[in-house]
């Protein structure tokens, strides 16, 4: 036996191929088509505002590692995801130094202040939009028509489909508005993602196609998408507003699955998830019907945010679980 | 009702006291760093926040304004809290030393604890009525609950995490606590 | 026939069939033995020998009074020439009786077995003193004296035979139920007989099918089923760690021992394959248990073969006797045990245990190691455990040294299975940390109580 | 024990009494210029909407049809026994809780001009509506409540419509146009009733002249 | 204003003179209530709240203190003056608590023993120890993590190049955290004024071939301390020399006879070193 | 002299009552909207902190220890009552825009904490200097905050139009998160600042030490 020095570690020796880098990069996969879809619609704009995103993220993210003297972690693609996000739920025309200072406020200080990856409480893309709607209300509140709608070339400022409906506007109307004839058409339009809105959220289809890739891959799980659907629809019928048009408008499908389920800032018990699930369709109904914007999911979800160490205390009975024994109190019972 | 209802809305969550008002820093970043000392310290504030309304706004409108006094609002109003504090201290520790221990601990810092102050001030400059006044310290010190709370399970997390040496300590809380507010935007708008 | 399973597990790559179809071979001659004097899980025993000794194969050179002691053999005849401190396959040095074989003066035997007895004729009380004095513990890997595990204090319902052998790599088992179905049958039944159990049940795992005719052979050519005991084979789900006794019970009965219980908690005892073989030796031939099978693999094993070797036989002298060839330029790792439970230890210069079930030679790539990240909370390790406790939570728990929380969330429930390190993306040291910890929370326990008093 | 106890509530109160008693001098000091300054904000922002009013006289019987918005106080406005208009000051919700506006309306049954009183919306947003360098639109300088003035209430007062809204805050331009046109018809309702309405065509003329003078541009409208 | 201000001072003197009385009162009331002992107790204390007393923090020490419960001699941070202190306060003899220091029992630094493999996994002593029995091949040596480092609250330890925690004598307080902390037990605490040899290393294997082969430092266990010391002070226990201090008289004898320099005089090699001279550059030299 | 100027300096940055104590944190985010305010609020506290300090200091003998805090409390609230007052009086506008901070000073940790803990023991000549310093500790650091977050938030300083026209402000920070977001930066700034006088000061010995052997 040669002298070499064997390696030594604790068991297990085998580990899973699936590691950080690898799940970052399917979510990137995952939002390709939306995104490619989105660069369609709104054209170079749209790549402007996905291309400025990305890059301020990552190199925020190498730059301030590299100050703090840090391990880089760019490799693990998180701030791709990041970026990429950020930029899928930024309206087409955003200004790009708007993006550039939503993504590096994201990824330094929503999550590299709070020990990077995995560390952070809050999600990161969705306190850059907070941040930048806060900030620009004008401009992240400011929509352009998709191309393929208005003849003009150039992008034409318009209204989404909940902002018009908030102001008051009749369902039928609206349909007419982005050029369907009846409500039914207009419903198949918002799936097939013909209309104003995020860069990323346009098309229902496309999005669920990237979510139920993600769930088949074994990255996200069904739990917290389908609580936040299911309660979106829900209490949209409960307070008596359009529940199928609740869920084709308003960014709720594209949040549901790929911003509610960001592994760091969402309960990891199942318990917790469907709680958290819940939460935010319910915040998002009622932002909606009650509150200041049109839409409210990126607030329901910060909100929830705030519940997910507390979520994470609802955890299932471990296996053999024997309850404790409770404080004896018969008395009680023997008088009742 | 919905009158109450909304008061006591917007102070616990669209003004909360801490993340939107900045009020009662001191014990938010102090009382925080586990969850249960920080539910004890906010059920503490709201007793006794409570208690100082009803005992404030009748001696404010009783008293003061009737014999035109009211210039001596702030002098008296903090002699009352701090009297009412030390009798609840000395009354919990007599008859009953269970809550006391519980939370006795607290109560010297509520002594200082400008929520309370501020809670019964606006109800005078807000020109509420008792009942009004009782929902909107309910409200108030609620919110104050809520965000002991929230910031206590984020520093619960944050216990193992690497977070950069400079912003350790103190100052990572404040930006924890910016970014609970801007969570909390959310609720702006919300409750008119 | 159903497949059942348990609720959590991973299936990790089987690499199984580098040495699924290599028969058992025998290995009889060694040039020495190094035989660990406490190989089993409980008090230590004290060397009956002396250096210069003359001892034959299956005397006793080692043994203590108690409950919880396991006497030691000698596994081969001959005499012995140092007591001294060894490094073993636990990672620790012990005290190990180096026997070099000799053949007998003239005329002796080289064997000093007992004699065979039969199981259904002796009282339950002969049959354990029978079981503790061949030296048996458990084969799986646990090391638990057999006949402390045969005596239950509650009644039990199932005998289950642990055939799963979910770890990776491993094929002895396998190989035992193609070769020696009757024994493991035999087992089954003395102990069905010793603990008075209706039912007894051979789990195997779905990638083990084609085994199961053999068995149902030897079980129905069993005397004792014929004489109406009930055996049955029960398949379950590829999936590790499905041999885990807790999922297996789980698994069969669908009930669960309670957090800090035993198998007799709910009727059952659980027991390998390979100690139930060495049962039936012990009782048909006498034999002691000392000679054990296990299987020698890995990328750096040009020889990936199953074996069957005295206790205290050193793989290196395996190597030096060419039974097993070794490739030391790419030898990266050496484990004792499989992929996901086993013990990493310094040198192939050590002894097969009792509870040895295999060798594993890990090339360079196959032994890779990562550096830690931090936890990107993505979940996987919650899912994947399988007694569900919830090992991120119960990391951060105990890195923040909250005892009292990782107590509650269920660190003492852990079973060290090593899934959520296995599938942790960020590589994060789950088991390490939960071994130390249940170490400071024990010792945390033991002082606290030592204050109260 | 007792005496210790007298003696240290003497001492407290040998303190209190002296701190009181100076509070009480700066008060008797102060008092008067505090009284004053809610009413000279008010009377100046009066002044601003009827630059030529002499006297303004409270009056009784306004309601809102409103819950959520109050009147406040209402004045009819003279110029020297001369009806000029009423000033309404109403109080309603906005984006950051109440808002209070005071609403001057002339005897065109138009609007005179409108002031904020107190306003809680978000700084640079809603508090655009306040702000006297905030254009609506930028080229011909109208602030927000500057294209109210000589607005008739007869208007549909409909935001994004006939109102230009404050960018981004939508909601509370929305907030102040109902309160601003609540107030107005309130206040055109008590005129009729009283049938107050403009005298003799040459003062209102006078009117027009100086409110076109205050508001050059409001003339195209 | 005149009716104001007299309005005032009366309203004022009412309330004032009431809120002294009720307040006074209070006081009196709490400070029957309180154990006046803990209080004295708890401000003789050092304050660390280094929970070496085995109580949670000075607080609760001197809680227990003053009820009786506890000995005053427990604080090992404030020493022989505090435990005076203490027994003063409770009025009793107090035997003074012993001023001790700790020592590391290990010589064995990176260039001077044989590492058992290449470890990874999480970087403390315990750990280590649990998955590897040792890091290194002798079985009882430092680790090298510093876990002992850590717990120190008195900034007294520090890991040096030669990957061995050094004890800062002058911060030292003889706490015995990191005794406690010590996973290979190789830490001990050694009275500050004790003078005589020592043997630093813990290496209780009886294969002295195997000693050899581990470590360059570690005791061969070749007794030439054992056979030379004329006053027969030490003695084989457990495979280690022992001094018997009530015998040594510091002759040096023992401490020049070890092979492998494993025999330290305490009052001059252990405690005289100053720990600006680093073991690494003596053992190039 | 050189003591009083020492105590003066001490409240400016080592023991600066915002960022380095931690004391009297409410009014100073919850104000710091814009620079008026700052300066307002600053010597509003500042005058307060200085006469209660004064007078305390001048009567420390005759306040009997067991009802000290009583008495603390009437004469910082005396104080504060007449800084609401003038400002009602005289600065409207000021005294609007700060709404219930100003009877707040009434609690604020700064004035109890340098009472109890200086006033009460030192002579006249120190206690003017420490509340002098500390008020302008406290001065300064409002100041500085409400600039970033006015010139940030809004483009001004004091109402003053600094940015050019297009800058387009960035409302964060004005908004109650902003204030958090730069009170923090500040906090970490000023500890980072301390660690590195602690640590030159540190060299310095150790040079020192070393040239005396
Ligand atoms: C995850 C996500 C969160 C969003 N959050 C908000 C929000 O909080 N406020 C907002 O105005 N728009 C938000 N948007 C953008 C809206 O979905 C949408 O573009 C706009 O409000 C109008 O939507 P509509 O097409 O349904 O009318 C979000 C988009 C996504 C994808
Ligand atoms: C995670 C885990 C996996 C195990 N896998 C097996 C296995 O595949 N085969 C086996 O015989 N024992 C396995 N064991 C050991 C069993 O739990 C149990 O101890 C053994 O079957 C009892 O039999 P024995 O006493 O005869 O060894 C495993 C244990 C654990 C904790
Ligand atoms: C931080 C913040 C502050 C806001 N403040 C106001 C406000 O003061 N007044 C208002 O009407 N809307 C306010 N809004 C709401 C949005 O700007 C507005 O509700 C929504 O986008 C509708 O605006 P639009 O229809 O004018 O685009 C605020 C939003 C945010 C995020
Ligand atoms: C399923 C999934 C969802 C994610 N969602 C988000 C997200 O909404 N926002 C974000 O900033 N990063 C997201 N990430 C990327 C990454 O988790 C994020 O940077 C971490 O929050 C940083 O700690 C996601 C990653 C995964 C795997
Ligand atoms: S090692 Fe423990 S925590 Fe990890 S999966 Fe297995 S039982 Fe669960
Ligand atoms: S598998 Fe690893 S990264 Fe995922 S939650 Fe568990 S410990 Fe964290
Ligand atoms: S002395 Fe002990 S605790 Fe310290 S580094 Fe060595 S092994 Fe670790
Ligand atoms: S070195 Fe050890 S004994 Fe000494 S003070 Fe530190 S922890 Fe305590
Ligand atoms: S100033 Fe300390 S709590 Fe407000």
């Amino acid at each position: 036996m040669s002298d070499r020095k064997m390696r030594l570690s604790s068991s297990p020796h085998a580990f899973s191929p699936v590691d950080t880098p690898r799940i970052m990069l399917s979510v990137v996969i995952a939002l390709m088509p939306a995104t490619a879809y989105g660069v369609y619609l709104y054209g170079l704009p749209a790549l402007g505002v996905v291309v400025t995103s990305i890059a301020a993220a990552v190199l925020s993210e190498f730059l301030f590692r590299k100050i703090i003297k840090a391990s880089t972690t760019v490799g693990d693609f998180s701030a791709v995801v990041s970026g990429l996000l950020l930029a899928l739920i930024l309206p087409p025309s955003t200004p790009l130094w708007m993006v550039a200072l939503g993504a590096i406020f994201a990824i330094v200080v929503a999550k590299e202040f709070f020990g990077g990856l995995g560390a952070n409480p809050f999600n990161p893309a969705l306190i850059g939009r907070a941040f930048l709607l806060m900030s620009f209300p004008a401009a992240i509140t400011s929509w352009t028509m998709p191309k393929g709608l208005s003849l003009a070339a150039d992008a034409v400022s318009a209204a989404t489909p909940l902002n018009l409906l908030k102001q008051g506007n009749a369902l039928t109307d609206v349909a007419k508005y982005f050029g369907a004839n009846d409500t039914g058409a207009f419903y198949r339009q918002l799936f097939m993602g013909f209309r104003s809105g995020s860069i990323g959220e346009s098309s229902i289809l496309l999005v669920l196609l990237g979510g139920l890739f993600l769930l088949a891959i074994g990255v996200i799980q069904w739990v917290v998408p389908l609580s936040v659907l299911a309660s979106t629809f829900v209490f949209s019928w409960i307070l008596g507003m359009d529940p199928v048009l609740g869920l084709l408008t308003g960014g709720i499908v594209f949040g549901a699955f790929f911003m509610a389920t960001d592994y760091a800032t969402r309960p990891m018990t199942p318990y917790g998830q469907a709680i958290f699930g819940i939460g935010i369709g319910l915040i998002t109904v009622l932002i909606r019907k009650y509150g200041g914007y049109p839409e409210g999911v990126t607030y329901a979800i910060l909100i929830m945010n705030t519940l997910t160490p507390f979520l994470n205390k609802l955890r299932m009975k471990k296996y053999g679980f024997v309850p404790p024994p409770k404080p004896a109190k018969p008395s009680k019972e023997a008088t009742k | 009702m919905m009158e109450l209802g909304k008061i006591f809305l917007l102070a616990l969550l669209t003004n909360n006291i801490v993340i939107m008002r900045f009020l009662a820093l001191c014990s938010y970043i102090g009382m925080t760093s586990d969850v249960g000392q920080s539910i004890g310290m906010g059920f503490a504030v709201t007793f006794v926040t409570v208690l100082a309304t009803a005992a404030t706004w009748p001696i404010y409108h009783y008293i003061l304004v009737p014999l035109n006094l009211t210039f001596l609002q702030i002098l008296i109003f903090i002699l009352v809290i701090a009297s009412l504090v030390q009798l609840v201290e000395f009354y919990l520790k007599k008859n009953v030393p269970g809550l006391y221990s519980a939370m006795g601990i607290y109560l010297p810092l509520i002594t200082t604890n400008c929520a309370i102050l501020a809670v019964t001030f606006e109800n005078i400059s807000f020109k509420y009525n008792f009942i009004q006044s009782i929902a909107y310290s309910v409200g108030v010190s609620l919110g104050y609950l809520l965000a002991m709370v929230l910031l206590a399970g984020i520093r619960e997390r944050m216990k193992t995490s690497p977070v950069p040496k400079f912003l350790q300590g103190t100052p990572i809380l404040f930006m924890a606590t910016a970014l609970i507010g801007i969570a909390f935007m959310g609720f702006s708008g919300l409750i008119k | 026939m159903s497949i059942r399973t348990f609720r959590g597990g991973v299936h990790p790559p089987e690499r199984k069939d580098r040495s699924q179809g290599t028969p058992i071979e025998r290995v009889t001659s060694v040039p020495q033995v190094v035989i660990p004097v406490n190989q089993h899980f409980g008090a230590p025993i004290q060397p009956l020998v002396k250096v210069g000794e003359y001892v034959k194969a299956g005397q006793k050179v080692a043994d203590a009074e108690g409950r919880m002691t396991v006497p030691v053999h000698a596994s081969v005849a001959g005499v012995v020439k140092k007591i001294e401190p060894r490094m073993q396959s636990n990672n620790t040095e012990g005290l190990c009786i180096v026997i070099e074989p000799k053949d007998p003066p003239e005329g002796e035997s080289a064997q000093d077995y007992m004699l065979p007895l039969d199981p259904f004729a002796c009282s339950k009380e002969e049959a354990l003193a029978r079981i503790r004095a061949a030296g048996i513990v458990g084969m799986g890997g646990a090391g638990f004296p057999a006949h402390v595990k045969l005596a239950p204090t509650k009644p039990i319902s199932y005998v289950i035979a642990n055939a799963a052998e979910c770890e990776p790599y491993l094929t002895i088992d396998e190989r035992a139920l193609l070769e020696i179905p009757e024994k493991v049958v035999d087992g089954v039944v003395i102990v069905m007989k010793t603990v008075n159990a209706p039912e007894g049940v051979i789990a195997i795992e779905e990638n083990k099918k084609h085994a199961i005719p053999y068995v149902q052979k030897a079980i129905d050519e069993n005397p004792q089923v014929k004489a109406g005991m009930k055996i049955r084979i029960q398949e379950l789900r590829t999936k590790y760690p499905q041999g885990g006794e807790k999922m297996l019970i789980t698994a069969i009965t669908g009930r669960q021992v309670p957090s800090g219980g035993l198998p007799m908690d709910v009727g059952c005892v659980v027991s390998n394959v390979g100690t139930l073989c060495a049962i039936a030796e012990a009782f048909r031939e006498g034999k002691p248990l000392i000679e054990r099978g296990f299987t020698v693999t890995g990328g750096a094993c040009k020889t990936p073969k199953n074996l069957v070797a005295p206790v205290g036989t050193l793989v290196s002298d395996l190597a030096k006797a060419g039974i097993v060839e070794i490739d030391d330029q790419s030898l990266g790792k050496v484990i004792f045990g499989g992929p996901m439970m086993g013990v990493a230890l310094p040198s192939y210069e050590i002894p097969v245990q009792k509870n040895t079930s295999g060798v594993l030679l890990m090339s360079e790539q196959e032994a890779v190691q990562y550096e830690e990240d931090t936890c990107i909370r993505c979940g996987r390790c919650i899912r994947a455990c399988p007694t569900s406790i919830f090992p991120a939570l119960l990391a951060i728990a105990i890195e923040s040294e909250n005892y009292a929380e990782a107590e509650k969330i269920g660190l003492l429930d852990c079973i060290e299975c090593g899934t959520c390190s296995f599938v942790c993306p960020a590589h994060r040291h789950l088991v390490q940390r939960f071994r130390v910890g249940k170490q400071v929370l024990r010792a945390l326990k033991q002082k606290e109580a030592q204050n109260v008093r | 024990m007792k005496k210790d106890m007298t003696k240290l509530g003497m001492t407290l109160m040998l303190f209190a009494s002296l701190a009181c008693a100076s509070l009480a001098v700066v008060y008797a000091f102060t008092k008067e210029s505090i009284d004053k300054q809610s009413e000279i904000q008010l009377q100046a922002s009066l002044k601003e909407l009827f630059p030529q009013a002499t006297a303004f006289e409270p009056i009784q019987g306004l309601v809102s049809p409103d819950p959520n918005i109050k009147f406040e106080a209402a004045y009819e406005v003279k110029s020297d026994m001369a009806p000029l208009g009423l000033a309404m000051k109403a109080t309603g919700p906005s984006y950051g809780g109440a808002a209070t506006l005071l609403v001057g309306i002339d005897l065109h049954r138009s609007i005179a001009g409108v002031r904020v009183m107190a306003l809680n919306d978000t700084p640079g947003l809603g508090m655009n509506a306040s702000s006297p360098t905030y254009y609506v639109d930028k080229t011909k300088k109208v602030t927000f409540l500057g294209q109210f003035n000589e607005k008739f209430l007869t208007d549909p007062f409909e935001v994004k419509k006939d109102v230009v809204a404050i960018t981004a805050a939508t909601i509370s331009s929305r907030s102040l146009t109902k309160i601003i046109k609540l107030a107005g018809d309130a206040a055109i309702a008590y005129m009729d009733q009283k049938a107050i309405s403009a005298p003799a065509e040459n003062g209102a003329s006078a009117d027009a002249g100086t409110d076109a003078n205050a508001q050059p541009q409001a003339g195209g409208k | 204003m005149i009716e104001t201000i007299l309005l005032t001072i009366g309203f004022s003197a009412v309330l004032a003179f009431f809120i002294g009385i009720a307040l006074a009162f209070f006081s009196q009331k709490f400070k029957v209530e309180r154990d006046p002992k803990i209080d004295e107790v708890r401000g003789a204390l050092p304050g660390a709240n280094c929970g070496a007393c085995g109580f949670p923090g000075c607080d609760g020490y001197s809680e227990a203190v003053a009820t009786g419960r506890a000995p005053t001699t427990k604080c090992s941070v404030g020493g022989s003056a505090t435990a005076e202190t203490l027994a003063k306060i409770m009025g009793i003899e107090g035997g003074a608590a012993e001023d001790r220091v700790a020592v590391l029992l290990c010589q064995g630094a990176v260039n001077k023993t044989v590492s058992k493999g290449q470890y990874s996994g999480i970087p403390t002593c315990r750990a280590a120890k649990l998955s590897t029995g040792s890091v290194k091949t002798c079985a009882w040596s430092c680790q090298g993590f510093g876990d002992c480092t850590k717990v120190c609250k008195f900034d007294a330890l520090a890991m040096e190049e030669d990957g061995l925690p050094h004890v800062n004598y002058d911060n030292c307080t003889g706490c015995g955290l990191c005794v406690e902390e010590c996973p290979q037990k190789i830490l001990t605490l050694v009275p500050r004024t004790r003078v005589g040899s020592i043997v630093l290393c813990s290496n209780r294997s009886t294969v002295k071939a195997s000693v050899i082969k581990t470590c360059k430092v570690g005791c061969i266990k070749c007794e030439l301390c054992v056979k030379s010391c004329p006053e027969g002070a030490i003695t084989m226990v457990n495979g280690i020399p022992v001094t018997d201090y009530a015998k040594c008289t510091s002759c040096g004898i023992c401490v020049q006879k070890c092979p492998t320099k494993c025999y330290k005089m305490l009052e001059t090699d252990v405690f005289g070193t100053k720990k600006e001279v680093p073991v690494m550059e003596e053992a190039q030299a | 002299m050189k003591k009083l100027y020492s105590i003066f300096k001490q409240g400016i940055i080592f023991d600066n009552p915002l960022l380095m104590l931690m004391i009297g944190l409410c009014s100073a985010i919850a104000v710091t909207t814009n620079v008026s305010n700052g300066i307002g609020m600053g010597l509003a506290m500042t005058f307060v902190l200085l006469f209660s300090e004064i007078i305390i200091s001048l009567f420390r003998k005759l306040i009997p220890s067991m009802i000290r805090i009583p008495i603390f409390i009437i004469v910082i609230a005396a104080f504060t009552t007449m800084v609401d007052l003038v400002m009602k009086a005289y600065f409207p506008d000021l005294s609007k825009s700060m709404g219930v901070f100003i009877p707040l000073i009434v609690v604020n940790c700064i004035i109890m904490g340098r009472v109890e803990a200086f006033a009460s023991k030192q002579n006249l000549a120190s206690v003017i200097a420490d509340a002098l310093g500390m008020g302008l500790g406290y001065t300064w650091v409002l100041i500085a905050i409400a600039a970033v977050r006015e010139l940030l938030g809004n483009g001004t300083l004091a109402g003053i139009q600094i940015m050019p026209a297009s800058y387009q402000p960035i409302l964060f920070f004005i908004l109650p998160p902003g204030g958090f977001f730069v009170f923090s930066l500040f906090i970490s700034l000023n500890i980072w600042f301390k660690k590195r006088m602690e640590a030159s000061a540190r060299n310095r010995e150790l040079v020192a030490k070393k040239e005396a052997a």
